[in-house]
Parts: structure tokens; C-alpha cells; sequence
């Protein structure tokens, strides 16, 4: 898989220790659900931000998308807590 | 219909904006405005100061799918919402949701429709500190409640 | 709580009204304006001028009991209403009503439900002035229903 | 009965022709409903205002009242259409 970039936002940043990157997850990482499983691996920090993938929100391409949303054609995915704006 | 969106650093005026939407109009009856101000306590504990970050480019578009939902859904004469971000004290505004319609019922539906929605679905996210240190806000169950409302058919609008 | 009843002939000053409700407050987290405006037209037809006849004294004592019955219903921190009569052009102000609350679900329904009264509780009658003479406007159904909706058991304050 | 102070709002005010008076009804007029039959007795103008008593409000000494409430007490009744404020 091509280059992706990775943003994240509020204690999923904190967590990750940096506010985005740029990864190339394997082809068999098909789902946002996957993608967050494959990042849990890569590392302690990783493994805290993700350790539990039900409260973490994401975007595709800056629209909200369900965990089981196919990643591929996504240019920028986004990973935060539930949205505490207004 | 007149619509303005903006995410900024500034503090609002809420009565310009207000006026904005209704200058040198008459088919306008109703203006409703809501200002979210900053606490100086979060759940009994007090605050020394409000941190929002943002989703930038996001929020912006979330906002904005938000307005054209509620166009959609109530004769709405003009819309403008303002979310501020960065650090803010307590007292200090935070968000304004002003919805200008014919008739009070649309006014009020729309304003609290975008409120719900941006305290569910736009990307901002509150951090509180207090002397206990920095603390993010978590979401509150009763704000999905708010929000999910308006995904069943509509009720409210029967009375307009 | 902080409550101003006003019956005026002249006009008022949404903001100032709202910013007196806050002013060097920081337990205020909400704060709701409804502006009612004269339109140019009613029921289709263009108007040039509004006449509000009112009850001197009656009008006041109902706006009052509304207000308790809201600070009954909700947990509000401030509210202000403002009731003009006398004529007035299309674009001018009417009314005013600025709830504020720790939370915005209290202050929008305290909002709507004093607007709801005063359209159909408030001892005010409105006349309309166009090409054809004068005309007292007639109470609208719509206006009854939702009035109504207040006097069934607590629904939507479920969501605070 | 002693003196009544009444006062109309509206149209009720423009059909009878003045704003308030001072009446005195018999004993047998009990309830506002009986009040407005006895008023529209009084004259064609009376008549007119009060001809669909159904949709004419009252209000005792300031506060809204049901057509079946009793006038005994009253020192000041008001008669007007349905409230258009707000």
C-alpha cells in the first residue's frame, strides 16, 4: 500500500507522542478496525493509544467513518477520543 | 439564505452577528443566538483555564454539512455559527449559534439541532486544567442523547 | 436568580440585555436570546405598521408567573424578558426574551417555553396597519399547540 | 351587587365602544359567562362584541379565569380575544 497520512488529535496525540505521520500499512490491513490493530503493534506508546479501539473516533479524508470502513483510496485518516466541541 | 462559518482564535461579538443576519431585511421574525461561555468549574471542580483543539479543514466541513442539514430541515433565513479554539478563561465565550427564521419554532429548532451536532460530531476537544493538572473533557452520554434525537422522524416541527 | 420583566415602548438592546445576565459570572455556561422582529409582511400580505395594545399590570404579573414557573422547571441562572408595545415598523424589535444556565439544554427550553406563553398567555393583541386599513391579528392554532406541549409531563429534560 | 370595574382589550374595546366603565349586574348573574350574556343585553354595540361569547377570554383581577368561574369578589373583570402577543 502506498503512503497514508496519519493525524491524530487530544489524548490519542498525546498518547502516540506526535500529532501526525505518514505510515504504509500491509495490503492485508483493509479496515479503519485493522488499521488501528496494526498501529496498536507498533509500539508501546501505539499500544496505549489504542488499547481500547472502541472509544477511538476516525476520519477519512475529514468525514467521520464506522470502524469496519475500507481504508483503501484514503489519502489522510484521522484518529481522536469522542468529540467534546460546542 | 445568508450563511457564515468561521473557527477562530478571537473572541466573538454575538449582538453584530446577530444584527449582520437581519440588516435591512423584513421577512426575518425570529433571531435566535446561543453563546456557550466557558465555566469556571467542570463537574464541582474549579478550572483555571479551557484549551479546544481542532480538527482544521474538518471542523470547518462538518460545520458546514451541519448548516446545509438544517436548511434542509427548517425555513431557516440565515445561519452563522463561530467556534473558537486555543486557550480561554472562564467567562470567556466559546462557541455562538445564531438561526434567523420567519417563525420562532424553526429558529429555536435549528439553533439547538447545531448545537447538538457540534457538541457530537464536529472534531473539537476540550482540555480543562485545574490544579490538579490538565484533564480532557470526556463526552457525555446525556450530549449523544441530545444528538441522536434528531435522527428520528421529525415531531417537533408538527406545531410550526 | 437574576430576572428583569420590562414593558416598554421603546426599544431594547438585545446584547446589552444578555451581557447583563453574565457579567462577572462564571458559573453561566449557556446563554439563549430570542428576538421576536416585525415582519413586512403577514399572512402574505405587506403591512406598514404593527399597533401592540396591552393589559397594563395583568401583563407584567403573567410574564412573572412564567418566569417562576420556569425557574421551577429548569435550572436557570438568569432570565430577562422584555415585552414592548405601542406601533411599530416592519424590522423593529418586539420582543426579547435571554435565559442563561449552567447548560444549554435548560436555557433553550426555558427560552421556548416562555416564548410560547407569552404568544398565547400574555395579555398582548396585535394590530396590523395595511393598504386594505387595520386588522387584529388572529391567534394562530399552531401558537396553542405549542403552548400546550409544556403541560404534559416532563419529556425533554430527560436529555440534561 | 356593588360596583364592577370592567375593562376591554381589542376588538372587544372597539365593538362596545370604550375601553372600561363601571357596572353594577344583578344578584342572578353569577359566573363571567352570565356576565357576558347580561352585558350583551345592553345594547347593539354590546351585542356585537360579545355575539360568540366562545371566543371572548376573561380575566378576574388580573389573572386568566374559566367562563364558569364566579364574579362574587371581583373588583376590576376584563374581556378580550385571544392573546396575539410575542
Amino acid at each position: 500500500m502506498s503512503q497514508l497520512k496519519l493525524i491524530y488529535f487530544s489524548w490519542v496525540r498525546e498518547r502516540v507522542g506526535k500529532a501526525e505521520e505518514e505510515v504504509a500499512p500491509p495490503k492485508d490491513v483493509v479496515t479503519v478496525s485493522e488499521l488501528m490493530s496494526w498501529l496498536a503493534r507498533r509500539g508501546e506508546e501505539y499500544a496505549h493509544a489504542f488499547e481500547n479501539p472502541k472509544v477511538i473516533r476516525a476520519a477519512i479524508d475529514r468525514s467521520h467513518v464506522r470502524p469496519d470502513t475500507a481504508i483503501a483510496g484514503a489519502r489522510e485518516i484521522a484518529f481522536f477520543p469522542p468529540m467534546t466541541g460546542g | 439564505m445568508a450563511s457564515t462559518i468561521r473557527l477562530q482564535r478571537e473572541d466573538f461579538d454575538a449582538a453584530a452577528e446577530a444584527a449582520k443576519l437581519t440588516r435591512g431585511r423584513s421577512d426575518i421574525g425570529a433571531v435566535v443566538t446561543f453563546t456557550g461561555i466557558c465555566r469556571g468549574s467542570e463537574s464541582g471542580d474549579p478550572i483555571a483555564a479551557l484549551t479546544l483543539e481542532h480538527y482544521p479543514g474538518m471542523a470547518e466541513a462538518e460545520i458546514s454539512r451541519h448548516v446545509e442539514d438544517a436548511q434542509a430541515r427548517w425555513p431557516l433565513l440565515g445561519v452563522t455559527v463561530i467556534h473558537r479554539y486555543g486557550r480561554m478563561m472562564p467567562g470567556e465565550n466559546i462557541v455562538l449559534v445564531v438561526t434567523a427564521s420567519s417563525h420562532r419554532q424553526a429558529a429555536f429548532a435549528a439553533a439547538e439541532f447545531l448545537m447538538d451536532y457540534l457538541k457530537t460530531r464536529a472534531p473539537f476537544w476540550k482540555q480543562v486544567e485545574s490544579v490538579s493538572g490538565k484533564t480532557w473533557v470526556e463526552a457525555q452520554q446525556a450530549d449523544d442523547a441530545a444528538a441522536k434525537r434528531w435522527n428520528k422522524p421529525p415531531g417537533r416541527e408538527a406545531a410550526e
